[in-house]
């Protein structure tokens, strides 16, 4: 394992003092780190707070800050954070018109946020589960959350800046979700700090279709392909889950998964943007960059959000956070 | 009747801390086939922490439980975290009260330990899951008790019961956590949770045993 | 060679047409590649032209816009661009009052970049050279100039924006950049996608301490430290270079190579700045994130510039290109 | 007195450019090693583009150097862009106004390339770059020219001086280029500008030595 670290057991405190302290102007770390929090409250706003385990970065604790979160919980690397933190989170930010959690998919995530927030009052949840990568199934569990959040998060953010009431924006986010799909491809595998070592093994020439954000498994070992195949078989796949929503404004959101450079990830763009037109869907709005990452992992993933006037009119709406800022 | 003091107990959960933090990577590695490689890790770090307060403070079963089981729901977080963590509280509470456990009351604390998971979680018995463990090895020890088997050789009939049961996961897809949008990829390796369960089960009842012998030693 | 492309001889081209479409509101690319440019120029003017091999990115191109650069011309992968491009960029956006093009301190750069000026009129240059890695020598080279040149770009186009004249922008960039020192690590090697395989062999338990954005060489290599220890030497080199000068108010820059994730720069980060803040210096203005990469190279650089009120001011001033923005 | 022609002699570019094509691999790695490993990728590219525009088009000596020098100056970049573009452009137009290329001309040719590329960089001899190919190659052409040595055996001593130049860059420290960050790490690798221009050298003189026998045995 070659990362820059002190020891394993201090990885994720260091790394948080570090990004408190580089964006000091902007945010405050809670006691004993359980939670990431804006520097100045905007009282009677609805608060909102994700988490999520650690390893993902800047997702969430970049994403705090003026028109997106108000708190994000750290948990360690790929672990969801205890209720503990997020009642900490609650108790820091929530200012009495009270506080939506949202929540990626993953059995881990939503039993502790259920059970934090059982515990506390005037606390509303919304799950994202954006990933296509593995087919609908009858299964319990549905569909992971990965870089879809962060658009779920931009918007809902942006409407609870202006004032939106609780339930309206988990209605809100839940359209967002609902008019978002991702897919990711994985080239090399993420290295958990406190493991040592690589969590899969992977071939020079082998990629791993729909892989996961924690590295899990996907829909399957493939060859490595061209860029241009690679977009053309996750495109068609968002496209056919979206059936006829499929059609009008869209925000394309490449995201790459830590170790992919950006010369790539606008390569990938390139071509996802032309098979996405080519079928009917207009780019209105683009974000590049690694933002949902899974560590070190080499790979990227695509996420198509269809847009309306008003999603369209809340990402464009002022942000000010660490990873994303525009507008003031 | 067979039983032995809740008192001092809280050594058998410093030994399930043990075989946990010894199946470290083992455990890891499992998880890593089919989920996100970290099962050991978090355990080996929840239960390793639990036997730092407990080591030395001559607890009962009762408080270790509890410690164990609230260093796991509010310091771990991940899936383990709630779902073993209210397990060890839901046994804590379970046998709290009782100053010696008997066949009866272990199995009280078993099934309360259950239903808690089940409460949280919303997995059944063929999911590929730590119940695939857990719910056969209760079976099998509330059997051998209705058998009229004594209390050891019902714990021996419990670990039987969780090891089948787990090596029963590896034929099994996954229908719920990580694994489960894996659908037929999940089949051929082992449950990571059940694994884990199984260790935790087996430690359990030799630690038991353990203490019925010396129970029976002492009132000779 | 693990990469998203589709065909080594139209990486650069693809990527550079995702990039600019992706940021279509504020950039325009030129013909056949040769740069690109601010959508919107301002008369009157002086125009900042930078460039130089691929594989940086985001630099050069992703800091052309408002309060930045007005165009930048990529070369191939860390291949110097060629005069032409510089010419057609001139040609492009001087609107009058002449042109600075800032130079990294490279033979190929600087000859490339020697001949546009000398063929057109008004062009003033300015080279960095930031990089301590290597001791000083009595070469007639110098030092490399690594991250160091995004920071004098940002000052550099403030002032331009504010309506700062050729002459004394120059001046200002050789302060700022005279106020500059930068020094990186390398935990892998970068695989530049026509050579398809890694520049470098390194050992899993070793570093290359003091290599340069293009994966050469730097002081020596040697066994991977923690990374309390890494960042100790590369700041301590840093200090002990700028000598009396390295007191009061600092900018942290940690760059990333490109396969380092951001939670490891965070960590890079929170070392760094513990250290040059117990020798005198005073940390008030940080940037963490990966902008003068090497390709996918694992690794960071450490770079620190001594600010003074007007450089302060001038980093804090508005800027709206693909990779920073703030204040609009 | 020993010449050839100009016109038609341009597909001695095309084997110079088929050297440098099939040395990309191994200009790279020498260029990796106190370099960044590119040298073989940019220089395999600028002559292969040269090399198609010149193929097929009959062209003079001269105007096949201009192709390839125009090429590397305008196409190319990096420090060879420059460099070697310098050096054909010169090289083209020292001998464009000579219908035929004799012992003279090639020394004025090879001289002024070298002025070329003095002109823009700022390296001398002993820096470990192509100079300390080139610069011993013209001096030993020179010399067997001066001595009175037929025209084919002075090429053939400008290529054992071009290789022994590249050789001894070994032995160099770099002081000039990227390597001269290095100090006494650029020692004992061979310089990849020296390699190549050896590489160049030498096809050139093969070339000319056949385009001597040709007009030898027309004349004959
Ligand atoms: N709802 C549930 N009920 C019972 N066990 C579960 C449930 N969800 C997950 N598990 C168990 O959790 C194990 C994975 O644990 P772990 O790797 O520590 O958490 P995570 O999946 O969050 O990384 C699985 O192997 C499975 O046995
Ligand atoms: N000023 C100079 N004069 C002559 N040769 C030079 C000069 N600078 C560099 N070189 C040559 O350039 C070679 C490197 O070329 P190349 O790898 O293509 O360019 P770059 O260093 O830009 O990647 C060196 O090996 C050296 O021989
Ligand atoms: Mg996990
Ligand atoms: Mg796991
Ligand atoms: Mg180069
Ligand atoms: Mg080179």
């Amino acid at each position: 394992m070659k990362k820059f670290l002190n020891s394993v057991d201090t990885v994720l405190t260091e790394s948080l003092d570090g990004f408190v302290a580089a964006h000091a102007d902007i945010l405050v770390l809670g006691d004993e780190h359980k939670f990431v929090r804006r520097k100045v409250l905007k009282p009677g706003k609805v608060a909102l707070i994700s988490g999520g385990g650690s390893g993902h970065e800047p997702l969430h604790g970049g994403l705090v800050g003026h028109g997106m979160l108000d708190a994000a919980c750290p948990g360690q690397v790929f672990t969801s954070p205890t209720p503990n933190q997020m009642l900490a989170a609650v108790e820091a930010v929530n200012t009495g018109a009270g506080c939506l959690f949202i929540v990626k998919n993953y059995e881990g995530d939503v039993m502790n946020f259920d059970m934090a927030a059982e515990m506390s009052e005037g606390v509303v949840q919304m799950v994202t589960n954006d990933d296509v990568a593995v087919e609908n199934s009858s299964y319990t569990t549905g569909r992971r959350g990965v870089a879809g959040t962060l658009v779920v998060e931009k918007i809902v953010g942006a409407a609870a800046e202006q004032g939106m009431a609780l339930k309206p924006l988990k209605a809100l986010g839940e359209r967002v979700n609902g008019a978002t799909r991702s897919m990711g491809v994985a080239l090399t595998s993420c290295t958990v700090p406190a493991a040592g070592k690589p969590t899969f093994d992977i071939g020079d020439g082998e990629m791993e279709f729909g892989v996961g954000i924690h590295g899990e498994p996907g829909r399957r070992r493939d060859t490595l392909k061209s860029a241009d195949a690679i977009a053309e078989e996750i495109c068609l796949a968002i496209l056919g889950d979206l059936g006829d929503r499929a059609k009008g404004p869209a925000l394309l959101f490449i995201n790459g998964f830590g170790g992919t450079p950006l010369m790539e990830l606008y390569l990938m763009y390139n071509s996802a943007r032309n098979i996405f037109e080519n079928n009917g869907v207009t780019v209105t709005r683009s974000l590049v960059g690694s933002y949902v990452t899974s560590l070190d992992m080499a790979g990227c993933s695509i996420t198509l959000t269809m847009l309306d006037d008003e999603t369209t009119a809340l990402w464009d709406a002022p942000v000010h956070t660490a990873a994303l800022r525009w507008g003031m | 009747m067979q039983q032995f003091d809740n008192a001092s107990a809280g050594d058998i959960v410093l030994s399930i801390a043990d075989r946990i933090i010894e199946n470290r990577a083992y455990l890891s590695e499992i998880d890593g086939k089919i989920g996100d490689g970290d099962h050991g890790v978090n355990m080996a770090k929840g239960f390793g922490m639990a036997a730092e307060r407990i080591r030395g403070n001559d607890m009962s079963l009762a408080t270790a439980f509890d410690t164990l089981g609230t260093v796991l729901m509010t310091e771990i977080g991940g899936s383990m975290g709630p779902l073993y963590g209210v397990m060890f509280t839901q046994f804590a509470e379970t046998i709290e009260k009782s100053s010696s456990i008997d066949a009866r009351t272990f199995s009280a604390m078993l099934t309360s330990g259950l239903d808690g998971i089940q409460a949280i979680g919303s997995a059944k018995v063929g999911d590929k899951t730590l119940l695939d463990t857990l719910v056969p090895a209760i079976e099998a020890f509330d059997g051998a008790n209705a058998d009229g088997k004594p209390f050891p050789e019902a714990l021996d009939a419990l670990v039987v019961a969780a090891e089948k049961g787990r090596d029963g996961t590896k034929d099994l897809v996954a229908r719920i956590g990580r694994a489960s949008r894996l659908g037929e990829r999940s089949l051929g390796v082992l449950d990571a949770g059940a694994t884990s369960c199984a260790l935790i089960l087996k430690a359990l009842a030799l630690g038991a045993k353990e203490k019925l012998q010396q129970s029976a030693t002492a009132s000779d």
